[in-house]
Order: C-alpha cells, then structure tokens, then sequence
C-alpha cells in the first residue's frame, strides 16, 4: 500500500465511521485531490462531505473551525504548505486558541491536512515547511506521518481525537510503499525507534527519516559505531522520554532536519537535550538542516539547499571523526 | 409586530446593557477591569434587537459584544465577572472582555482579529446546512471588517454554497480613527455585497425596525433562500475603547448622532404608541440597574481563578496529561 | 486600429509563444525541465496582446507567464534558459518557469502564490501615481484567483485610493480541475468589481479585440480615472500543467474551445482582411520557429550555475558578508 | 526621550531625507498611530506619505513590496504583531523571497514595523510573539529593539538599508525613557553588552532586557558571582562573535524570553550554544520563557505564563545553586 492510499483509507474509515467527518479543500471532491489522497471518496460520499472549496485558504481553515462548532469533525486540506501561510490567522489566532480562551466551553475536534517540504525544483513557494512555527502554536498537536503505518493510525487518530490538529506529510512520501500493521495498538504522540543502536542518537522526522536510514550504513561502517534512528513522529507534544533514554544509552545526538537551519525545529530538541541531559552528552550535538536560503529551482542548487543520504552521512562522520566517536 | 411585551424585554435589556457599560468603564478606571474595554453605548438598539430577533440561530460577534452576549442570554453576572478577570466569569477569566462565548445560548464569540470571526460563522452555516436544521446563523462585524479579505471570501463562498447566512454590518462609520470613507471607495458596505446576494439597509438605532428587519432575515433564511446581507447604520458614543480619546469626532458631530438616541427613541414609542407608562419604564430601569449592581457585586466578590488554571483547556482530550 | 506591422507583431508573438510551449513540454518530458510547467496554448491572444497594447506601464502576472514575458520583451533565450535551471536565464535558475523577473521590461513575475501578485501591483500602482507617472499598472490573473481575499482587498483599495491600476482577468472557467461556477455563484468574476470601478468584457480568443480593450483601458488610466476591470475569456488547451491529465473537461468540451484558436482567427483576418499574404505568414511562422530552436540550443548549452551562486542574492546590500 | 519618540524621530528624519520614504498602515495618519508613534508626521508630511489604510494586514504588507518595486522606501506598520498572521503570506513568500528568486532583479527596500508581546491584560489574540517564526526566514533581517537609543538607529537603518527588515518593537517599551547618542556609530546588526561581567551570561531582547537587569542585583547577591548580560538586537542575522566571546569568558549561558518556550526563539541560541561552544559550557544552559499556553486575560495567570524580574531572578538561582555556580 501507498502512503497516499493510507492516508485515503483512514478518511474512508473515519467517514463511514461518522457522518460528521467531512473533507475541504481545493480540488479534493471531483478531482480526487492533487496528490489523489481523496481519489475515490466523493464518490462514496457525495459533494456535501467532499467539498470542493475556491482557492481561499484562510476560509478552508476559517470554515472548517465554523464547521467544528457547528458539531461537524472536518478535516481541511492544504494543497501545499506554503499556502497555508494565507490561514495563518486562523490557525493560529482562532484553530489553536477558541478551546482556551472560551475555558472549553467550544470545542474543536479538526484536523489541517499539510503536505510539505522541497520536492522536485518546484522552487522557493513551493518547497517550504512549517513545523517550526506550527509546533512552537500552544494548543496544537502537531503530527508528522513518514511511513505507511503511522499515515493511516495518525490520520485516524487526528480526525477522532476532539482537538485541532495538524497533520504534516511530505509530497515525496505520497508514493512511498508500505504495510500498515492493523493489529498494533500505535499511540501516535510517542516516537518510534525505527532501528536500535547505542552509540549515537539519531532523531529526525518525515522524510528525512529514511534519508537518515540511507545514510546509516556508511555511518557505521566509518565510525564503528551503531547508531540509534528515532522518527520523533508527533512534533508538539514531543515524547522526551524516549529521547531521553536513548540519550542516556547513547551519549550523543544527531538532529537532522530538511528545514533552514536558523530557527529550524531541530533547535528545540537540541536546546532540550542541552538543559536536560547536558550530563549525559559525550560530544556537542550536531544539528543537519537545510541551508538558510530560500529554496532555489536547479535542481543542483536545490539538492545542495536541503540535507541528502549522502550529505547526511557525510557531516556525521566528520563530526563523529573530530569528537573521537 | 412589536407587541408591548416584546417592546419591554428590548427596552429592558437595552438599559441594562448601557448601565452594564457605564458600570464596565467605571470599574476600569478604578483598575477592576483592564485590557481592551470596547463599549457599546449608542449601538443597543442593533445590539440588543437582533440577538432578539435571531433568536433560533448561532451568533458569532466581536470584541464589542458584552450587550448582544446578554441579549442572548447570558448572565450580566458571568459577563462582569469575565471583565474582571474572575473564575466566575463566563469564560472562567481566560477571554475577558474581548472573548465571551456561551454555546448553551448559541453565541460563540467575542473575537479580536477583525473580520477574523467571518470565515467562521460561514462554516458553522455549512454545518447548519449539512445537518438540515433551518435557524441559520448570524455575523456581526463592523464597517472596519468590509475591507478584509476574510469578508470577502465569506461573501463568495456563502453564496456559492448558498447558506442560511446572515451578513449583520454594524456601520458606525469609524473603525478606531479612519472614517470609513476614507478606506473605502462609498460609505454603504452593503454595495460590496450586492453581486452576491439581497442586500437590505435598516436604521440601526432603531430598536423596533432592527427586530423587524431581522425577523424578515431569519425567515428568508429559513426558507433555504441562501445568505442574506443587512446593514445598520448606528453611532457610537464613546471612543473606541476606553483607552481612545475620540478626539477624530467633533462635538458637533457627536451632538448629531447623540440626537437619534436609540434608547430615548423606543421609549417615546411606547410612552406614546403602545401606552406604557412612564412608571412601567421606571420599573424596567430600576430592576436593569438592580441587575448591573448585583453583577458587579457578583464579580467583585468572585474569586480569581487558581494559579494553576492556567493550564487547564488547552486541550479538551485528557487535559494536560495527554500530551 | 491595428495596422499590418502591429498584426505581424502579435502573430509573430503568437506563433512565437505556441512554438516555445511546445518546445517547453518536448523537454520537460525530456527531463530537461522540471517542478511545475504550466502551458498558455491556447490563451496566447490574451497573453500577447495584452503585453503589447499595455507597452508602456508595468506588469505583474502569475505562474503561466512565459509567452507574456516574450512579448514584454525578454528574449525566449534567457526563459527557456531559465525554465531549464541555467545560469543564463531570467532569474539565474533560481526562479524556473513560475518565476520570471525582468524589470527592465517593467515585468515583475511570475508569482507562484494564486493571488498573491495582486497587492503587489496595487502598490506598484500607488507609486506610480506618486510619481506622477501615468502609465499605470496592469495585473494579470486567473478566474481562481478573484476567489480570494487578496483579489478583494486589492478593488476596494484601488478603488478608494483611485490608482491607476487595470485588472485583467483571464478567465478560463477553471482553477486546475475545478469549475468557476462550482466555488463562485456566477461564471462572470466581473461582477465582482462592478461595485469598486468601470468593468469591460472581451473575447480573451481574438488577438485584436484583446489590443483594442487594453489600450482602451490605458488611456482610461493616463487620465487618471482609477482603476479598471477586464475580464476576458479564455480556453487553456492543455492540462493546468504538465502534469495534469486534464481529464475533467469532455472532449466535446475541449473541441469546442479549440474551434476559436487565436492564432487561426487572427491568421484569418491578416489574409482577409488585411490582405498579408499567407507566405508572409509562413515567413513570420518559420522565423519563431528558428526563435524557439535557438532558445532550446541556448538553454541547452549554457553552463549550471555553480553550487555557490545559491547563497548569491539573499540580500541586496554588502551580499552576505552584510549578515 | 522616549522610545515611541526615538521612533517617530527615526521616520521624521528619514522622510526629511528621502521623498521615497511613506509610511502605511492602520490609524498611522489622521490619528497620529495608535502607540502614537507617527504623531505628528501626517501634518509635515501630507495624507500621501502617511498613507491610512483600510483593515486588510495582507494588503498592507502586500501594498508595501509593490510601493518598493516601485521604487519607493514604504514602512508598513502592523498594529499589533497577531494581526500580522494576516500577512504571512507576503511577509514570507513575497517580501523575503522576490529578491532572491529574482536573481536580484528585484530589490525591496522596505520596514515592517511589529509592535508585540504581553502587554496588560489583552488576552490570547493579542498577546503574541512571533519572532521564532519571522527569525526563522530566510531573506529577511530581523531586529528587535529593546531601547531608545537602539530603537533611533536601527530603525533609520533599516529603513535606508536596501532590504526587508522586520522590526520588533515591545508594546510595553513605548513609554519607555532614554537618550539617543548622536555620536555613536552604532551598527545594528551587532549585540549589546549591556553590563559586563564574568561567571554568566544572561542572553536576552527586547523588554526582556529590562527584567533580566531588574533581577541581576538580586542573581548576583545571592550566587556571588558576576553576570554578563547580553542584548540581542539583531535577532538574524545573529551576532554569534559576541556571544562566543562571552560564553569563552564565563562557561555559563542563561537565554530569557517572553515569548512560549516550546519553539521559541531562545532555543535556537541555546542549540548554537550546545553545538559550538559546548567544551567552554561548564553547566548546562538554562532557558527561561514562557508557558506553553495562549496568554490568558486574568493579570494574574497572565503574569503567570511570562517570565517577570522575581521569576528570572528565581530560576537562575536555583539553577545556579544546582549546578555549584
Ligand atoms: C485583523 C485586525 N487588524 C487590526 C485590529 C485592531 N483593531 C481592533 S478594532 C479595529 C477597528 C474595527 O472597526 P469596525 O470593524 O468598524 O468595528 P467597530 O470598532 O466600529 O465596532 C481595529 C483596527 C484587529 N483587532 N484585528
Ligand atoms: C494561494 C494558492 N493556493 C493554491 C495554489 C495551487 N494552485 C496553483 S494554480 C491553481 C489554480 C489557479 O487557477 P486560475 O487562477 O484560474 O489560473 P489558471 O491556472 O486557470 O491560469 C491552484 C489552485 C497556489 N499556487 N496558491
Ligand atoms: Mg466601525
Ligand atoms: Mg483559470
């Protein structure tokens, strides 16, 4: 199975589950969505729960809170990140703060469907991603889906839990394959441990994830070390624990990210991992982020902007090779 | 038709709500209340006879909305002690003035983003839509708000979608200092709702007329006709907020204004139209000062929410400890 | 009036412009182009004419902009170089097809964001008048775009501030897959500005009716009446990019759009009416060609920009050593 | 001199200087704005320069970039920073980024003026921060002015400096007193070492500035040691030179800001500090912020949620006592 089927299942299911689930967007009814993670479902469920909305991404967002006091669980989508700037208000100002301010009296169970991130030379308004600002809004979950499995429980979760949440995904995930263990009892606001390891910590999330696995080998090959991988999976609340123990193990923490650098939101788990487990840290942190330019479309430029497999291990063994690792 | 009871109930509620205000901006000055104090004197007429009107539907308002919120019902008590910060007050001292919500009376806000509350009611109309229930809802914003782009898509999209929507335009003519003429190509907003859908235009100092026209709205809602847009021209007497000197509006203008005194107006109708008697209104005044003493007593007293209250509400799923 | 050399001009671009979209496709299948390619066939009397009869005021446009570029003036070399990611292009390859920037040209892009050029040309515009130049600016974008809050915030202001800005509305009835009439309650995005300014409608398919409306629309601006709206109707052959199948619109459909090609009507009238004969026309066809094939050698041959020249242009100021 | 003065002198003799030079925004004409900070412009400089514009925060920013590739030098106020989550869009796909997808065709000489924070008492929509996000972006300076002398300089700085600034001012700041020195050849972008000292450095901006130096006596009583406190000022680009040169002096790094801790600003300093200075730390660092809650109305639970003179002073000491300092 696809990501993108993943994530379509989980609407599939939660709609069938519940008449008040509907969907919004642009081109998400008719067209199936851009990505086709809604492909299939207006014809199961009509154009009044598939909801073709005009290009007006603060009234996606605006509508779907309205709809959510309304009594309705809708599940807004954002044709690309970059566009969701335009709803910033209503993320920010309205989605994450009505439960708070009106002491719960109003209660948002939503979710903003956000795929994200540099794809293929789709250049700077295109390419960015937001977790950075969206994890740092009180009063967001912010989740982050980077493999099949987690797509199809997170997404599930989101739509049933009565919070707002964000769902971020990443448009070269989409035909990413995959199993979804449908059996396991996942709770999506805890980080996976994608492979053990006791030497160095790895965290990342979302695409980078894999990126991270594909460089893994070469890492431990040079160093002679065994690397632990963890997919933070949810990005606000953040499972410190499972960093923690593995920090603790460890000694040593590697943050990639695919976002600019300056500001990006590996600085938060590492200023954690500095407060907190400065006693436990063998070697400075190394952060791996993008470079603090806006993305550029040649392809060569743009692949030299963000962190790859081969970028990744590269800045790890330079740095595990100067600190003795 | 205004009959006597109802022509009561709006005079009650619109000298309790001026009273409610003038006490509000007392207990500012004396440091009980802070932050950003919007009155609504001069505007009960709007404020108080549409809550009135609509009675059915889902409201959605601003940050000036201490009147319509006790016009639809909730108590002065829990709105005083929401402006004072207190753990009484309709949103447990979190909102304050700016952000009082009462969903058990289908009110939803007090919100400060200018405009921002539009997109909102537009999908709370959708939901209303989606579940076939008829009431509608309605959206009072300011002239200030026509020139935002949450407005205008509101426009679009209730009437493509054609929902039980009604634009409620409460047209002071101001938005804090700037003259609506200034920002805008004409003085009526109603024009910039003409392509989309009907338009209508009431005296907003008018108690009776502003039921009147709203009743017809809600009905033309009901009716599956799709949104609606209603604008009230009205004139408030007081700054912006309690911090705004006011001093862009000359006394002559203010004299003018002050001259179609909503509350006056509907007395002389029902001194002189429907025969109540100038003692039967006395008796209103004194139990709707009676009420405003009692809420400011209420809050007064109230206690202050406990430090860690702060965290309760962030989210609705397991408190704190799910995340 | 339009005169032969003028015709020869918008054929030549016309041609011009069709020949290197096709080109821009063969590559981008080729692998040569990447990201987002959206094709103007079909719309290239609009994109042509419009730049020509606005020659001497500035442009702001969206993605779907390389023919509009070409009759500005930028050479097919330096787009299609461009659209190819070298160092040669308009933008140095940071920008790519969506983003293509030539202010000595007075064209300002090329934006990626729907709607989101359009307050920017209302600044531009209130330069302008400050300036006290008259030309005026013209802003170009699709029926999806008059959906949102941008669009609407740009009439009023423009409007209120009467600047000497021309709305120009391509209307092809769709935004990607969805259908104008589906998220606006009318097919007609005029109507929209009917209540801000003066709105003009024109066949977007016939080059010379397009000339005539814009420069009509110009000395409307030069005599410093404010802003002005023309929409125009289009038909986009192909998907709303490369990768779209363009499977929502029926061939019936798209047959239809196709009986009013641009270039065929304007051929038409330059041999009947005009009396060019149709070796003239074939002289001008295969000079674009030749245009179009030393644009794709060019871009093929021009060198990658090296890896460094990504941290160029961050600022304008002491380059990055100012930070 | 006060800091709403410096200000309104900065723009006075700007606009003096260059016709270029207009001023838009809402109430910032007529009504001389509503921190009162263009007060009196209108009258010296016409209705065309201190341009009143409608509610509409996007077009405000939007308006701006196409005044400045118009050729003009526009400083755009946004009356309170929330209302600026309007304007994401052109702040950051459109003013950060024209100039570099342009090649550097287009240049946009251009302010936008942000006035933000915790105030008194005016609840979650109007309490914010976002510097985390706007610091984070590429293309764009951001500057934070945390006193009068500051305030004059660096805002006749950005306004004549041929890019787009950000330019943060706290709303509590405005009465604040001081005195310009005219002498002075400030650069903008560099810190400020506010007070010397040698054990801790105590990093901070913005008002912030003012409540770390309320809580020193009592820090410095109390450890028996000296702290270095450091302004900020150019919140990107960094003045990492300065930090570093005090963090080599004291090995200790304390970060405070106002804004909510998850995410914030702060932790990018502090995950600098972690990677780059980490064998001259001799603790780990300690960040103060912010609660991760929309800033409620209450005075007391609002207090409760920012860091204040006593809570700065509380913290560090008990940090320090902890870790021997
Ligand atoms: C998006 C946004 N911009 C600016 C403000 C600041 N502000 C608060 S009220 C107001 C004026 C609103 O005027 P109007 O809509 O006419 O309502 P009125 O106050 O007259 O009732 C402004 C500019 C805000 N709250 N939200
Ligand atoms: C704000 C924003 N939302 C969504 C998109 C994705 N998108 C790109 S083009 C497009 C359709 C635009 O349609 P229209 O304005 O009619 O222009 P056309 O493509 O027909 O020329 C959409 C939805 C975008 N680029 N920007
Ligand atoms: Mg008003
Ligand atoms: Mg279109």
């Amino acid at each position: 199975m696809l990501y993108r089927e993943a994530l379509n299942k989980a609407l599939d299911e939660t709609m069938a589950l519940d008449d008040n689930v509907v969907v919004l967007g642009e081109d998400v009814g008719l067209y199936g969505g851009s990505y086709r993670v809604t492909e299939g479902l207006v014809a199961k469920y009509g154009e009044t729960r598939l909801i073709d909305t005009p290009i007006a991404e603060l009234s996606i967002v605006g509508n779907a809170v309205g709809m959510a006091i309304g009594g309705l669980r809708p599940v807004a989508e954002i044709m690309t990140a970059n566009f969701a700037l335009l709803a910033f208000d209503q993320i920010i100002n309205h989605m994450a703060k009505l439960h708070y301010m009106s002491a719960g009296k109003i209660t948002l169970p939503m979710v903003v469907r956000f795929p994200q991130g540099v794809s293929k030379q789709l250049a700077a308004q295109h390419s960015e991603s937001y977790e950075q600002m969206l994890a740092a809004v009180p009063g967001l979950i912010v989740l982050a889906a980077s493999d099949v499995n987690y797509a199809y429980h997170a997404l599930k979760y989101a739509i049933l839990r009565d919070d707002p949440v964000i769902f971020i995904e990443h448009e070269l995930l989409y035909n990413k394959k995959g199993e979804i263990d449908f059996a396991a009892k996942l709770d999506p606001l805890k980080a996976r441990v994608v492979k053990a390891g006791k030497d160095v910590t790895i965290v990342s999330y979302l695409k980078m994830v894999d990126d991270v696995m594909k460089a893994v080998p070469l890492i431990e090959e040079k160093l002679k070390v065994s690397c632990e991988v963890i997919d933070l999976c949810s990005l606000n609340p953040v499972d410190y624990e499972t960093l923690a123990a593995s920090l603790e193990k460890t000694g040593r923490l590697v943050m990639v990210e695919e976002d600019h650098r300056t500001g990006g939101y590996g600085a938060q788990i590492v200023s954690w991992a500095a407060e907190q487990m400065f006693y436990a840290l063998d070697a400075p942190p190394l952060r791996i982020a993008g470079e603090d330019i806006p993305i550029p479309y040649n392809r060569q430029l743009e692949l030299a902007s963000i962190p790859t497999p081969e970028s990744i291990a590269g800045e790890i063994i330079t740095w595990g090779e100067k600190h003795g690792i | 038709m205004i009959d006597k009871l109802l022509a009561e109930d709006l005079y009650y509620h619109m000298v309790l709500g001026r009273q409610f205000e003038y006490a509000a901006k007392e207990h500012y000055m004396q440091g009980e209340i802070s932050g950003f104090l919007h009155l609504d004197i001069g505007q009960e007429a709007l404020s108080v006879a549409a809550m009135k009107a609509f009675e059915k539907g889902d409201v959605f308002s601003t940050y000036r909305e201490h009147i319509m919120a006790m016009a639809r019902g909730v108590s002065p008590k829990a709105v005083m002690a929401e402006l004072f910060g207190r753990q009484t007050g309709v949103s447990e001292g979190k909102g304050g003035s700016m952000h009082l919500f009462d969903p058990s009376h289908f009110f939803y806000g007090g919100d400060a983003i200018v405009g921002g509350h539009i997109p909102n009611a537009v999908g709370c109309a959708y939901a209303r839509k989606y579940q076939g229930n008829q009431s509608g809802v309605m959206v009072v914003f300011g002239d200030g708000a026509t020139n935002g782009g949450a407005f205008f898509e509101s426009l679009n999209i209730a009437a493509a979608q054609k929902l039980p929507l009604l634009f409620l335009c409460e047209n002071n003519r101001y938005a804090i200092g700037t003259k609506i003429t200034r920002v805008a190509p004409f003085e009526k907003q109603a024009n910039k709702a003409e392509p989309y859908m009907p338009t209508m235009e009431v005296d907003g100092m008018d108690a009776i007329a502003v039921y009147e026209a709203v009743q017809k709205a809600q009905h033309y809602l009901e009716e599956g006709h799709g949104p609606l847009f209603l604008e009230a021209f009205t004139c408030r007497y007081e700054g912006h907020s309690v911090a705004d000197a006011n001093s862009y509006r000359s006394p002559q203008e203010m004299a003018l204004c002050k001259q179609q005194d909503p509350i006056e107006k509907l007395k002389m109708h029902m001194l002189n139209v429907l025969g109540i008697s100038s003692a039967q209104l006395e008796t209103l005044e004194k139990r709707a000062q009676a009420e405003v003493d009692a809420a400011v007593n209420f809050a007064a007293q109230s206690p202050q929410p406990p430090l860690e209250a702060r965290f309760d509400h962030l989210f609705a799923e397991g408190g704190n400890d799910a995340v």
